[in-house]
């Protein structure tokens, strides 16, 4: 999976947790949890649904490493390649 | 052998031979449905046994029971009308061939359920052992009960408990469509008994004095205390097992075999031996039975239907008995 | 004259074959004696006549199949015109009573008068357009189907439930306002080591099991308050009523639609995890509008969590009848003093608001106390 | 004299049986062990040296035999108990109890009257495996002739058997096996309750749980635990599942507009399901929420403690549907 397929996947994960959001178009560069008001609850159920889906889990250490939209993908890929 | 016993042995064998018959004709018309097992051929062991009971006694019968029914007292007429479904009949239509009950005659029942009606006789001595009453209780049963769980149960109970029961077992060699010989390792039935420490006796089922002889002595005996009695009569169903039988498990020349020394002819024998035949007026006796069976034929034609509104009376007791 | 019919042998046998005579015509036959062989579906069965006579014409050629009750020969009676005696009209012995079609038994619902009958599937759609059941009852006899909800959906304008929310919180803070003579008290506390020592416990737990430090200041909250007990209660008619059980509602963000303070009932008995368990539940269903009624009204204090906003103190509003509230502020690396000298530390600012005809400051104080003890030694929280 | 005494739910029911006996002497008792051994849960413990062995039968291992010839026994005039050591081994009497005790009356056209008393003992959870654990009293309920009574308190335990005896018609009495042990106060005055009665145990607003025999207790402690979260639970102990006391039912579901059934029995075509069929059919617009019920797992009951916890209905599991039903607006 490349970068970009794993971009579209965490966006579908984020539409599926957080159904009543308004953003159409998620942005790729800032801070997640306050451009889309998801709270530390909903982050954490997303990181649950892309280990099931990715099969990766992020420790909470790595956190800062996934707080947009691109570095997230970009640290999954990392690590998918790597596996 | 005085006339009288004479006349009544022949003419209550006589009325059991031709209600049967009639049933098969009924039967035929679908007047009568459902299971119909006929007593044809056994007639001598159902008027031997209920000729040592009194009226205190009790009698547990099997689904092939008219002979039992009609020896013990229960009216034609009422046994016809519970064939037809009509509420006149001994069982309110309830129960049909396989299931007649008359209380006042102390006549607890066909049961269908082959060897269902062992544990019941022995409950019933239990009862009037325990009470202290002078009464016994009579059980009839094919050999085909003999494979059943429950008629080793019973025998043991009744054995080991020493009670007032008189169990007959009418073997005629075939259960239903399985020869004796294919379903038992013994087949001297009353050997079975003995292995219960029962008094166990066989007898000819053909002859009804010798089955009537040995009633009343049973009978005696249980009365006096001696605990139960198992009476095994060798006998033969001239008929099907039931209405539709094609009879592949026999052959026809035993039948006949068997029709030769069927009740009927082996005691018009006996009592022309001893010169009785003459005597009881056979002739009468047929005709009055004929008449008998018209007026029981008419009597479940004019029967009534129970209403279905009564339909779950008596699933219990009226509520005011509760 | 009567005709000897094909015999039913059984209820299951519809029809036969009729194989072969055993007589022909102008033999004497005598009741019960055997005139023919059927074939069946069991095998080969002799059948009788039922009287005696003399056979009058053969009907039925052998190896024919007739069916149950078709004439087959035609005997003449000995007597030649005597009527014969036996009825053989096939008489319909039992008429198909009608069967009273068995009326499902209505008990007549002694139901109260207000309660409206309506099926589950109308509630259901009654709930999701926002449609009142009891206005729509007026206008309906007998039961509200899923029809009546359906059609009265067109007709009706759909009031917007957001707005109700909004109006519900506007008329208590009000109420707070005016009534509610407020204390207000604050502390930093800091929460690095709690929050290393959950970092800890998570490491060796799949993310599954992941515990956020969100519910593990919840459950020091709980702690606390069952060592400082008066905030946990309600100022009514006067009178000031501690709670037994500990129902603390927990601020949650609708997003759209505002803030909303369900209880988490029930938290005294819960460890940390079960603690996460039930507020992660509690937000979901939350959000999906499947809150419980005692979730809604059996508050017993309530616990701000703005800290995800950013927002560092919290000066909350009480929410009457309760008698206190918990502010949470966001952790934040903060220069910390400790044994003359400074570290950076994740602190934490907490503040109480309580209200002062039931307690007073001092309870604040020791609230606040007993929560910053507890977590500077987490494993109590376990 | 008010006898409020602390007793065992065993001592009750052989007290009931001792007063049964001493005060007609047409009832006697009569099972495996029940005499010399005393009964295999001691219940009839002593009751031999009191009666004697002409009316504390030991019967031979023959179900059928005995069984029938209790209801041979009540045919003819006498007012038999027939223990049935547990009813794991009432299969074996199973068409004595259905083709002649259940049907005698109507098949008789009103003819022949049985009015004959089986107890057994019911249910699994003391790791006795599949054979031995079986809770079959929803079964029996299915055949109309026959009553079914799960009597689960001390005091049930002994007046049961009173109005049992009293009845013209058969009467099941299933005592759960667990419940021999449990402690209770007997009033030996107070007037037998009529069989058809349910009572309502806990009065509640929210929800209705419908239990019997030990799962009232169950019930009970599920009860607990929703009370702490603000579920205010009515539980009802049926007493008899058959006749079930409709009224008391329906009347607790249009107070709670809930209602859930804990019932040891598999689900499928179990009493629970006929109660919810009831349910349905009499108070469907009373439902606020879906019925809900807690059943044993459809397994033959495991040996093993753990599974067989797990397969067994259990407080938790019923708090835990009664928290669903709460949810399932």
């Amino acid at each position: 999976m490349n970068k970009e397929q794993i971009k579209t996947a965490i966006i579908e994960q984020i539409r599926i947790i957080a159904p009543d959001l308004e953003y159409d178009d998620i942005p790729s560069d800032e801070n997640l949890q306050n451009a889309l008001e998801i709270d530390s609850f909903d982050f954490l159920h997303l990181l649950n649904a892309l280990y099931e889906q990715l099969g990766v889990q992020v420790p909470e250490a790595d956190y800062g490493e996934v707080d947009t939209l691109n570095r997230m993908a970009a640290y999954f890929a990392e690590r998918i390649k790597g596996t | 052998m005085d006339i009288e016993s004479a006349r009544k042995f022949y003419s209550q064998m006589l009325l059991i031979r031709r209600f049967e018959e009639k049933c098969i004709e009924l039967y035929s018309s679908r007047k009568i449905r459902g299971f119909l097992h006929l007593y044809i051929g056994e007639e001598a062991i159902a008027v031997g046994v209920m000729h040592a009971l009194s009226a205190e006694d009790a009698v547990i019968s099997t689904y092939r029971e008219h002979g039992h029914a009609l020896a013990r007292g229960i009216s034609a007429k009422s046994i016809m009308a519970e064939m037809y479904g009509k509420v006149e009949g001994c069982a309110g239509g309830r129960g049909g061939s396989m299931h007649l009950f008359d209380a006042k005659r102390r006549f607890y029942g066909g049961n269908a359920i082959v060897g269902g009606g062992l544990p019941l006789a022995v409950g019933m001595a239990l009862a009037d052992k325990m009470m202290k009453r002078d009464r016994v209780t009579v059980c009839l049963f094919g050999d085909g009960a003999v494979a059943e769980g429950e008629f080793h149960e019973s025998l043991n109970l009744a054995s080991l408990w020493q009670l007032p029961v008189l169990f007959i077992c009418e073997n005629n060699y075939y259960a239903m469509g399985t020869a004796l010989e294919f379903s038992e390792s013994e087949v001297n039935l009353s050997k079975k008994a003995a292995g219960y420490r029962i008094n166990s006796f066989q007898v000819d089922g053909m002859d009804v004095t010798q089955v009537a002889e040995s009633a009343k002595n049973a009978v005696e005996d249980i009365r006096s205390g001696k605990g139960p009695v198992f009476l095994e009569c060798l006998t033969y169903r001239f008929r099907p097992h039931s209405m539709f039988d094609a009879e592949l498990y026999r052959k026809k020349t035993e039948v006949n075999a068997w029709k030769d020394k069927g009740p009927l002819v082996t005691f018009k024998k006996t009592l022309e031996d001893k010169g009785l035949w003459s005597k009881i007026k056979a002739q009468e006796i047929e005709d009055e039975i004929t008449k008998t069976i018209d007026d029981a034929v008419t009597f479940a034609e004019n029967g009534t239907l129970e209403p279905i509104s009564d339909l779950e009376k008596f699933v219990y007791s009226p509520e005011e008995a509760q | 004259m009567s005709e000897f019919l094909m015999p039913s042998l059984g209820a299951d046998m519809e029809s036969a074959v009729l194989m072969q005579w055993k007589v022909k015509v102008g033999d004497k036959v005598t009741k019960g004696q055997v005139i023919a062989e059927i074939e069946t579906s069991k095998g080969v069965i002799e059948i009788e006549v039922f009287e005696d006579g003399i056979i009058e014409k053969i009907l039925v050629e052998p190896e024919t199949e007739c069916s149950v009750g078709t004439p087959l020969a035609i005997i003449r009676s000995d007597e030649e015109n005597i009527p014969v005696s036996s009825a053989t009209a096939a008489q319909a012995q039992t008429e198909e009573a009608p069967l009273e079609k068995a009326k499902p038994d209505r008990s007549k619902d002694t139901t109260q008068p207000q309660r409206v009958k309506a099926s589950p599937a109308a509630r259901k759609k009654a709930r999701e357009l926002g449609l009142d059941l009891a206005d729509l009852a007026q206008t309906s006899d007998g039961e509200i189907h899923l029809s009546r909800i359906e059609s009265a959906a067109e007709t009706e304008f759909k009031t917007p439930s957001a707005d109700k929310m909004r109006q519900a919180i506007a008329s208590a803070m009000s109420l707070a306002n005016a009534e509610i003579p407020h204390y207000y008290l604050s502390a930093s506390i800091n929460m690095s080591p709690a929050l290393s020592w959950l970092e800890e416990i998570n490491k060796n737990v799949t993310i599954k099991a992941r515990i956020l430090p969100a519910a593990m200041i919840i459950r020091a909250v709980v702690l606390a308050l069952e060592k400082v007990p008066e905030l946990n209660g309600y100022w009514q008619a006067g009178h000031h009523h501690v709670c037994k059980e500990i129902h603390p509602g927990i601020a949650i963000a609708l997003r759209k639609a505002g803030v909303i303070t369900p209880a988490l009932l029930g938290a005294k008995d819960m460890n940390l995890s079960r603690t996460m368990q039930a507020l992660d539940d509690l937000i979901m269903r939350a959000r999906a509008g499947k809150l419980r009624g005692a979730e809604l009204t059996q508050q017993s204090i309530t616990i701000t969590n703005l800290g995800d906003l950013g927002v560092e103190n919290v000066y909350g509003v009480i929410y009457p009848p309760q008698v206190a509230l918990i502010g949470l502020g966001k952790i934040i690396d903060t220069p910390w003093a400790q044994e003359n000298n400074v570290t950076v530390q994740k602190v934490m600012k907490a503040t109480l608001a309580g209200d002062h005809r039931a307690t007073d400051g001092r309870t604040g104080a020791l609230f606040l106390d007993k929560f910053n003890r507890i977590l500077q030694n987490p494993k109590e929280l376990l | 004299m008010k006898e409020d005494k602390q007793t065992t739910y065993r001592e009750a029911v052989r007290e009931g049986i001792r007063n049964a006996m001493q005060k007609d002497d047409r009832v006697f008792l009569m099972g495996e062990y029940v005499g010399r051994y005393g009964g295999c849960f001691a219940v009839s413990k002593g009751l031999l040296e009191a009666f004697g062995n002409a009316r504390i039968i030991d019967t031979p291992l023959c179900e059928s035999a005995y069984t029938g010839a209790g209801i041979g026994a009540a045919l003819n005039g006498m007012r038999p108990i027939v223990e049935i050591m547990t009813v794991n081994f009432s299969l074996l009497a199973l068409d004595q109890i259905m083709n002649n005790a259940a049907t005698l009356l109507h098949m008789s056209g009103g003819q022949f009257n049985v009015p004959l008393v089986i107890r057994m003992s019911t249910g699994g959870g003391k790791q006795l495996a599949a054979q031995h654990s079986h809770s079959l009293e929803g079964w029996y309920a299915h055949i109309p002739g026959l009553k079914v009574l799960t009597p689960a308190t001390v005091q049930d335990a002994y007046s049961m058997i009173e109005s049992a005896l009293n009845d013209p018609d058969p009467v099941l009495i299933f005592e759960n096996s667990l419940l021999y042990n449990s402690q209770g106060t007997l009033d030996t005055n107070a007037k037998p309750l009529p069989i058809k009665k349910a009572v309502v145990k806990r009065p509640g607003n929210d929800l209705t749980i419908l239990a019997y025999g030990i799962n009232l207790f169950k019930a009970l402690d599920a009860a607990e635990i929703l009370e702490k979260e603000a579920i205010d639970a009515e539980v009802i102990d049926l007493r008899a599942l058959r006749p079930l006391d409709d009224e008391t039912i329906m009347n607790s579901v249009k107070k709670t507009h809930r209602v859930m059934i804990v019932d040891e029995g598999w689900r499928s075509g179990s009493i629970s399901a006929e109660i919810m069929a009831r349910i349905n059919e009499q108070a469907f617009f009373e439902l606020d929420a879906a019925m809900g019920r807690v059943c044993s797992a459809e397994v033959p009951l495991p040996y093993a403690k753990h599974l067989e916890d797990a397969a067994l209905p259990q407080p938790v599991k019923i708090a835990a549907m009664a928290r669903q039903i709460m949810e399932d607006a």
